[in-house]
């Protein structure tokens, strides 16, 4: 028999090669590669369990009925052994299928497509309000090493990541809306407020294109607190890295020689300490913002906020399996691609990169 | 024969992304007990990509080197065979070379303990070492850290002769000091090798000190050695252009302020080497052919072996200075 | 976006959802809102929920032997889209509810609806039911607009389970004759209503032009109403009732739930069951729980249950039937019983969730300390639902603590669902043959029509199952409702939590 | 005439044992278009001095004494004024030409942005005149260098575009700490011929710093070598190289693996240099040599001149003979 | 390359800051502030652990209180709504929190070093196959498996212990597969197994102790973490069960009774600062560390 050659020279180099493009698709199937492997860890994980989704998502008499039951567990493929299942789902997957909600009765992706929006709005807004001043204080802390401002700085950032974030959240509730009357209270709207025609899923974003300024307005007042909360987080996480970051790159010759060249000393931060530094920065930014998502689960519940960690709680909760696949897919495809783009921004800005290992 | 260790036809390739660099492209080597062999050459031409692969460190892609009557294998996962453990090395760094964490005795009783020799013996053999390589034997209890580069280096070279070397490759051990520890290291390598007769690949892009403590030298290029002969051939009268161009570099600390000749250019990426003579874009004896044929290794009537259009097989050397230039095409 | 000009009544809950189709729906919220929907053939009025009165049907009469209703639909009755309600629609919904099997189909079990003529209903049943008129108030048996129903792919035919499409149709619009209507519904956030400004009986100045109920967990709750930002607070407890200040009214009723304690009768199932279905172990329990402390625990308001009915349903015990702790007999019972040390579990639903601010771990806490201090080697096993509940339902817990709402506002609930071989019954691993009385006056109790006997029946059946029974009530609850000052004619009901469609604006 | 004068320089450095002189009492001084060349074992302080003129000194370095810049005193200066000095009148070169270029700014950046910054040129004119720099370092193809990333030059032309980032403002001084101590031979040897033709064509001054005598040998005016942070000899090139007068200078030379072609063994010192901290009293090197005496240890050590411009710093001057026989 | 030593030792004291240039030794960390505060804080907490039963002034499961008493003399942090002491609570919450956040630790430590050992040391398609697997459960949302576990197994802070390590080895794996490659390169292992030592035995004697180090900084700095996850799950109500002392679970509870501030608030500081000591440990070993395994600890 004649061996087929599996890959023809063009694609080969579009495989192997050194270029951009190549580095690109070879990272694309590392994570779709990744991303099934996920699948199976989630499936292999809820398949260790005693409990029985039947039995959390029907109600009393018609779990006692045992063709509702049996109707229930053909509905979802219950019945089937647990290999098809999976074999079932990961079909389903890669048509874009995620399955059907066990406890909200609609397609996964529905669910998603509603609730990750909202977490990705106060998430994006975290991160965001993070770098900025993450950058600036872990900059000045750098500059300042082991003065006072940097031990300040310091103590700060680590008491940031050190709160435990669902207390923060209760906390600054009460603070601010109960107390202090600065935020507008719970939710994405005010109460009956017609949400934006969906484009986007973020309200704000949804609003502006909408030219619905008023409603933008009110959706930014309210997703303020929540991603603040967020932000402590992340603020702690990023500052310290810069501080690092800085430090090191404080230490690197091409700084003293911009120096020795007489550049002023906030040109020489600018441009040859804090954009080398950024690349690094938006790594850990990348990776905060994936956890970020994650730890809304903690959060949200506390501002009836209706998004992706809601959501996970109760697939959870309910042991819906399809919706914890889901969820757990959405993240971690968030997190594999935020590494990628991180991987390929460097490339494209450093052109050391290669060289230097 | 006093001959201990011969490289034939040596390939060493690294893989870059997929494709293959030959670092060290077809080197042939003697080594004889007692001797020193001076390997020079400029940055990056593949001197301890050879170095390494003669130990082992590296696998040989064609060719093999035989020490001792047995061909050397590659490093594996495995213990290496007894019979090499002969075969050393010491390397550049003085600080890499050793492991931050572990006390000097527990690093240089290795290659005893490894030999199967008890603990405590190994310990006072240890002292001896140090004591031959001039340490103090207090040295034993303490950590890397505690000692200057020199004395690291001592210590590295230690840690080879415990397992009693016949042939040490040196690579470029005397570059990372001082002045005054380069001498006191190469006085020592030097004691060494004609004490206990080791044979010692030294290598060094330094050619004054090649000159200075070796019998023989051979000259890299890109992969491949352009000649070899001993100190006083290649020092008086080199038969390649390349190592006159070596030579002419050196500065001299003669307070006769005579400028050092520049070699223009530099080395070439072994990924694509210039076709024929890879010496050629930058020699200015170049002449057409040296872009198209690559010149033989042929040994000379003075016994001395070079790879040059220039020098006819089992004649005396031309000398380079007498040769009209000949503008490369 | 601006509802300024609009009166919006902003009710606040902890949601448990999961559509607006009465058929399927049986979730306190959704009870809630489809009560503001959909009308049901007879209702009852503020917070009561013992004396029927008319909605759909002007009049009904029944039998002697409760085995045919009949029901006369009001000749002014619209659907909220004008048309007239009919005694087709009311078949329709009826059998609807029965076909779709969702959560409350069982409600319809062995009732038979027909129409002899447009304005009349025919409900049968084969044995005496007298608590039909109390199942046909439930929010499931709402009335819905069949030919509404049908254009959303609705059906009632008998494979309706599978045929009927119309539960996504039913969360854009609603299809019922309330004094509400569905504007927009969102499972997680929160569900909007707008006035029916057709309603056939009139519309009320007063009531609220827009009613929106949101998903908010009870601590938030609390804030709000007290800030103003809400106007009622559904699922506070009576301690975070407390000093909620003097902007707010808080209305206190009695909660249809009781919580209750079982140790299971299956000798099978383990070691530790061995000895729960011991009856000395039974009464170690019974008597050796500290009713005050848990009453306590619960907050104003909240009582001891006597027995299993609730407080305001006939034939309710009264607190001098109620147990009282005594540990000397506890101790006494827990060594002839003979367990030892051998360890017990307690289950219970123990993610965090609360209901009428009670939460399952603390009660379970509170009952494990006084079973310790009696001897018992108990141990905390609490779950999420999803985990518990099947093993509660499959009889698999050793001992159990849970609560029980009644499916239909009527004692019959209670007997048909706790006495041996019964429903919950069978989850204590409670046997039907196990207690010949207790089941005899089960039986009594579901044939008989006259008020006063039925009262009388239901005591008995109850002083006889906290004589031998495996199931200890342990306490009702209050059911509190905080509403803003300007919000009237609030009432705490025990079916649909809040009486929407009857609440006014001062 | 002179155009820098260090005199009394000390640099006192934080380490983990306290504050140490890492220079001390350091006088020298250049005169317009000299090569001064600073030579000493390492740990010697030549890279401290260097950057003490800079006003470059590491985290909590701190240096007194007097340093005199074309008639006007830098030490203490303020940020201010040494940001305009440097680059623009006193540029610097580094040892490590891979560490010492910015790997993610092109050439065009690195080698403009001061000149940008010191002399407001516009964009365009600051290309042109970085093109004519590329070309006087010989960089081939200077246009489309600017366009590139250091990361594309081998390690000899990243020292020639460092040299090139050096001369942009054309500035009076140039200092080289060890531009060739990374390089082959045969690079360094281009670069030392590119110092020196620098220099002859612009009247630039040059201070360069190595450990390789060799490398001062041909390239130098005057030599300063230093041990344990003081100065021990100094003289004019030719002059110190054949005929040094301190016995450390002597050890020095004599360890050239080119001094001698007699056998395989090289002269060295015995002993180590002192670490930062615990320097000797007295003259620094006595405990490593063969010639000391008691006072040797007892400060202060006095100069001696042994002729023009030529000074040792040793009480014992055990060469003093020496010289009269040679000459 | 050619680096004079000092240049190179000059280069390394300008790269790092001053403060670690104490040769390696660890004394001179326990003479930062942070460090010291941090150690206070974790002795003081370890001591309360330990001798709960003697510090706490009352039993902590008692229900024998009044509800919701605010702090006062005879109840400094007041009591619950199960009339609990909270102060009592809080104190033996110490002895769930911390423990179980150390095992976690330990766990993910063992598993991740034995994969990331086994990934550096065989390297090629063993390296290549374990850590896209590392990669899997590093990319997987760790709370999420946590919640889907822990809802499974059922909620106890065991079943939350082994959820959590699940997800939590990968970092330990990365961080020892990266070490072991950087030291495996390195010239003193070349020499070591130049002289006949086996891989095994490199590993063992010449990687271990120079993997420990960082390994040792990391586990400090996700102690925190570790705490937050768990305390976190608990909040959930999918982590200790009722009625441990645990914190997490503990400020859920005051979570339901905001005005009653002090059921939630004293358990909360409780999490800060066992965190932020550990935070600051770890924190102030890594600056220690030299600058390239401190980068290894930090991506
Ligand atoms: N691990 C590696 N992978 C790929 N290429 C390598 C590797 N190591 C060395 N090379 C390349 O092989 C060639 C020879 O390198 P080698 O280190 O042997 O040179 P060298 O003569 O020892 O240089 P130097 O004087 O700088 O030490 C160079 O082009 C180098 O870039
Ligand atoms: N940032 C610093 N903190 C503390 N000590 C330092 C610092 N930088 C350098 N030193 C010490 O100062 C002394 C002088 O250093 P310097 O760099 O000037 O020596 P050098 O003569 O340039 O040596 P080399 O030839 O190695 O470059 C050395 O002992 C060095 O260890
Ligand atoms: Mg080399
Ligand atoms: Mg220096």
């Amino acid at each position: 028999m004649k061996p087929v050659p599996v890959l023809t020279p063009v694609t080969k180099t579009l495989f192997t090669g050194t270029g951009l493009t190549p580095f690109i698709i070879r990272r694309l199937l590392t994570a779709v590669v990744l991303i099934l492997g996920i699948t199976f860890i989630a499936f292999s994980v809820t398949q260790l369990v005693p409990g029985d989704p039947v039995a959390a998502n029907l109600g009393q008499s018609a779990y006692s009925d045992p063709d509702i039951v049996a109707a229930f567990k053909a509905e979802y493929g219950l019945d089937q052994p647990v290999h098809i299942q999976y074999i079932t789902y990961v079909g389903n997957l890669l048509q874009g299928n995620l399955g059907i909600s066990l406890s909200s009765k609609r397609p996964v992706a529905e669910d998603l497509r509603e609730f990750f929006p909202a977490t990705l709005e106060i998430a994006l807004v975290a991160v965001f309000v993070a770098l900025v001043l993450g950058v600036i204080l872990g900059t000045i802390s750098a500059m300042t090493r082991d003065r006072l401002p940097d031990q300040i700085i310091r103590v700060f950032s680590l008491t940031g990541v050190s709160m435990p974030v669902f207390w923060t959240a209760l906390t600054a509730f009460y603070i601010f809306f109960f107390v202090l009357g600065w935020a507008p209270g719970t939710g994405r709207l005010e109460p009956g407020a017609e949400p934006p025609p969906q484009v986007t899923g973020m309200y704000t974003v949804d609003a502006l294109l909408d030219g619905d300024f008023a409603t933008a307005s009110q959706a930014v007042s309210y997703l303020l607190l929540p991603a603040l909360v967020l932000a402590v987080f992340a603020l702690g996480v990023i500052t310290r890295f810069t501080r690092a970051s800085v430090l090191e790159i404080l230490g690197n010759d091409y700084v003293r020689t911009a120096r020795s060249k007489g550049l002023p000393e906030r040109v020489v931060i600018r441009r040859h300490v804090l954009r080398p530094a950024l690349l690094a920065i938006i790594t850990i930014a990348g990776v905060a913002f994936a956890s970020l998502l994650a730890g809304s689960v903690l959060i949200e519940n506390v501002f009836s906020w209706p998004g992706l960690g809601q959501y996970a709680y109760k697939s959870a909760v309910g042991l819906d399996l399809p919706g914890i696949m889901g969820v757990s897919m959405i993240v971690a495809t968030v997190f594999i691609f935020m590494n990628l783009l991180v991987d390929v921004l460097y490339r494209v800005i450093d052109p050391q990169m290669k060289d230097s290992k | 024969m006093n001959e201990i260790l011969s490289v034939d036809d040596l390939v060493v390739e690294y893989n870059r992304d997929g494709t293959k660099v030959r670092a060290v492209a077809g080197v042939d080597l003697r080594l004889e007990k007692g001797e020193i062999l001076g390997l020079v050459g400029e940055s990056g031409c593949g001197k301890s990509t050879l170095g390494k692969a003669i130990v082992g460190i590296l696998g040989a892609a064609e060719g093999e080197v035989i020490f001792d009557g047995l061909p050397v294998k590659k490093l594996t996962r495995g213990k290496r065979p007894e019979h090499f453990r002969n075969l050393q090395m010491v390397f550049q760094d003085p600080y890499g070379s050793l492991n931050p964490r572990r006390k000097i005795g527990a690093q240089v009783i290795d290659g005893l303990v490894i030999g199967g020799m008890h603990r405590s013996k190994a310990l006072a053999r240890a002292q001896e070492l140090l004591a031959t390589v001039g340490l103090p034997a207090d040295a034993l209890g303490r950590f890397p850290h505690q000692f200057s580069g020199g004395q690291r280096q001592r210590i590295a070279i230690a840690r080879a002769l415990a397992a009693s070397a016949s042939v040490l490759i040196a690579d470029e051990p005397i570059s990372a000091l001082d002045t005054s520890s380069q001498a006191q290291v190469s006085n020592l390598l030097v004691n060494l090798v004609h004490e206990l007769s080791v044979g010692m690949v030294f290598i060094s892009h330094d050619l004054s000190i090649v000159r200075r403590i070796s019998d023989r030298v051979a000259v890299m290029y890109l992969g491949k050695i352009v000649e070899t002969g001993t100190v006083e051939q290649i020092w008086e009268s080199p038969a390649h252009p390349y190592t006159k161009a070596l030579i002419a570099a050196i500065p001299h600390a003669d307070g006769r302020s005579s400028m050092p000749a520049d070699l223009p250019g530099d080395v070439p990426n072994p990924m694509s080497p210039p076709s024929g003579c890879r010496f050629h874009p930058r020699c200015p004896l170049a002449m057409p052919e040296c872009a198209v044929v690559e010149p033989e290794f042929v040994t000379l009537a003075d016994n001395r072996q070079v790879a040059c259009h220039l020098q006819k097989a089992g004649q005396e050397p031309v000398s380079l200075e007498l040769i009209p230039r000949v503008p490369a095409s | 976006p601006a509802t300024a000009a609009k009166s919006s009544l902003v009710v606040e809950n902890v949601f448990q959802l999961t559509s607006t189709d009465p058929a399927r729906s049986f979730e306190q919220t959704g009870n809630m809102i489809n009560h503001a929907l959909y009308e049901t053939l007879i209702t009852y009025k503020g917070g009561d929920a013992s004396q029927p009165v008319p909605a759909i049907a002007s009049k009904w009469r029944y039998n002697s032997n409760a085995t045919s209703f009949s029901f006369t639909i009001d000749p002014k009755a619209k659907f909220s889209d004008g048309t007239k309600v009919t005694s087709a629609d009311v078949v329709f919904s009826l059998n609807r509810l029965k076909n779709v099997k969702g959560n409350p189909s069982s409600l319809m079990d062995g009732l038979t609806v027909s129409a002899p003529n447009s304005k009349t209903v025919r409900i049968a049943t084969e044995e005496p039911t007298p608590q039909v008129l109390a199942i046909l108030t439930s929010p499931a048996a709402g009335i819905m607009n069949a030919k509404v129903v049908r254009a959303c792919g609705g059906t009632d035919a008998a494979n309706a389970e599978s045929a009927d499409k119309a539960l996504e149709c039913l969360k854009k619009k609603s299809a019922g004759s309330g004094r509400y209507v569905l504007k927009s519904f969102n499972l997680t956030t929160e569900v909007v209503l707008d006035k029916n400004m057709k309603y056939w009986d009139g519309v009320d100045k007063d009531g609220y032009d827009q009613i929106v109920i949101r998903n908010v967990p009870v601590n938030v709750q609390r804030l709000n109403v007290i800030k103003g930002a809400s106007s009622i607070a559904a699922d506070l407890s009576p301690d975070q009732a407390e000093g909620v200040g003097s902007k707010v009214n808080v209305i206190e009723g009695k909660a249809s739930n009781v919580f209750f304690f079982y140790l299971s009768q299956n000798p099978a199932f383990s070691d530790a069951t061995k000895f729960t279905s011991n009856p000395k172990c039974i009464e170690a329990a019974r008597y050796g729980i500290n009713y005050d402390k848990i009453v306590r625990y619960a907050g104003r308001g909240a009582i001891q249950a006597p027995g299993i009915i609730p407080s305001f349903f006939s034939g309710a015990l009264s607190s001098k039937d109620a147990i009282k702790q005594n540990t000397a007999r506890a101790k006494r019972a827990f060594d002839a019983c003979g367990i030892g040390d051998t360890p017990v579990e307690i289950g219970y639903w123990g993610d965090g969730g609360a209901v009428n601010g009670l939460n399952f771990g603390s009660l379970a806490a509170l009952v494990a300390e006084d079973l310790q201090a009696v001897g018992f080697n108990v141990s905390l096993n609490g779950a999420p639902i999803a985990v518990s509940l099947p093993l509660y339902r499959d009889n698999k817990e050793e001992t159990g603590l849970w609560l029980w709402g009644p499916d239909w506002p009527d004692s019959t609930n209670y007997t048909e669902s706790f006495s041996p071989g019964t429903k919950v019954g069978l989850r204590m691993g409670w046997q039907a043959g196990a207690d010949n009385l207790i089941e005899s006056l089960r039986q009594q109790a579901a044939v008989t029509t006259d008020p006063k006997k039925r009262a009388v029946i239901f005591s008995r059946w109850q002083k006889e199952m906290n004589k031998r029974s495996p199931l200890i009530p342990l306490v009702q609850p209050a059911s509190i409702l905080v509403a803003d000052k300007s919000v009237e004619n609030v009432k705490d009901h025990p079916i649909w939590k809040i009486n929407l469609p009857e609440i006014t604006k001062k | 005439m002179t155009l820098l004068n260090v005199s009394d320089l000390t640099v006192t450095l934080a380490t983990s044992t306290g504050d140490a002189d890492a220079v001390r009492n350091l006088s020298f001084s250049l005169d317009g278009g000299e090569i001064l060349g600073i030579a000493g074992e390492s740990g010697s302080g030549k890279t401290m001095t260097a950057l003490s003129i800079m006003g470059l000194l590491p985290y909590k370095g701190k240096a007194s004494g007097s340093i005199n810049f074309d008639g006007k005193e830098v030490l203490g200066s303020s940020k201010k004024k040494y940001q305009h000095m440097r680059g623009k009148e006193i540029s610097m070169i580094f040892q490590d030409p891979m560490t010492s270029l910015h790997p993610m700014l092109t050439v065009q950046t690195q080698l403009t942005e001061h000149m940008r910054y010191h002399d407001k040129m516009s964009k365009s004119a600051a290309r042109e005149s970085a093109l004519k720099l590329l070309d006087t370092v010989k960089i081939p193809d200077p246009a489309s260098a600017l366009r590139a990333h250091p990361s594309q030059f081998s390690g000899g032309m990243r020292q020639r575009i460092a040299i090139a980032m050096a001369l942009a403002c054309e500035p009076k001084l140039l200092i080289a700490d060890e531009p060739t101590t990374a390089l082959d031979v045969t690079v360094q040897a281009g670069i030392l011929r590119l110092l020196h033709q620098i220099r002859d064509e612009r009247n630039l001054s040059i201070m360069i710093i190595t450990h390789d005598l060799g490398v001062l040998s041909s390239l130098t005016d005057k030599i300063l070598i230093m041990y344990a942070g003081s100065e021990v000899e100094s003289g004019p090139a030719r002059e110190l190289l054949s005929n040094p007068r301190h016995p450390y200078s002597q050890g020095l030379i004599a360890a050239l693996p080119g001094a001698s072609r007699e056998g395989k063994f090289l002269t060295s010192i015995d002993g180590m240099p002192p670490e930062l901290g615990n320097f000797p009293s007295g003259c620094a090197f006595h405990p490593r040599c063969g010639f000391a005496e008691d006072r040797c240890s007892v400060p202060p050590i006095d100069a001696t001149v042994v002729s023009k411009g030529h000074r040792i710093y040793c009480p014992v001057n055990p060469f003093a003979h020496d010289r009269v026989e040679q000459s | 390359m050619i680096l004079s030593p000092n240049t190179r030792k000059t280069l390394k004291a300008l790269e790092t800051p001053t403060e670690k240039k104490g040769k390696g030794s660890t004394n001179s960390i326990w003479r930062q502030p942070l460090a010291i505060v941090g150690l206070t804080i974790i002795g003081v907490w370890v001591f309360v652990a330990v001798f709960a039963p003697w510090v706490a002034p009352y039993d902590p499961y008692s229900q024998e209180f009044d509800k919701f008493i605010p702090p006062s003399a005879e109840h400094w942090m007041g009591t619950d709504e199960l009339n609990r002491d909270i102060l009592s609570r809080v104190i033996y919450g110490a002895r769930i929190s911390l423990p179980y956040s150390i095992l976690l630790v330990v766990l993910s430590t063992i598993i991740g070093t034995i994969v990331g050992g086994v990934s550096g040391f065989f390297g090629g398609r063993v390296d290549a196959t374990l850590m896209r697997i590392t990669d899997m459960f590093f990319a997987f949302p760790g709370i999420i498996l946590a919640m889907a576990v822990a809802a499974a197994l059922g909620p106890e802070i065991r079943n939350a212990v082994i959820a959590i390590t699940i997800v939590a080895w990968p970092v330990y794996a990365r961080l020892v597969r990266g070490l072991i490659l950087n030291s495996k390169s390195s010239d003193y292992v070349t020499a070591s197994s130049l002289l006949g030592s086996s891989s095994i035995r490199t590993l063992f004697v010449d990687l271990r102790p120079n993997i420990s180090g960082p390994v040792f900084v990391l586990m400090a700095l996700e102690v925190g973490t570790a705490l937050l996850l768990l305390s976190g799950l608990s909040f959930l109500g999918l982590g200790a069960t009722p009625p441990s002392a645990e914190w997490g679970a503990m400020v859920s509870m005051g979570a339901v009774n905001f005005d009653r501030w002090w059921v939630g608030l004293f358990p909360g500081i409780a999490i800060l600062t066992a965190v932020l000591a550990f935070n600051f440990i770890g924190d102030t070993l890594r600056d220690a560390l030299d600058p390239r395994t401190a980068k290894a600890l930090r991506d």
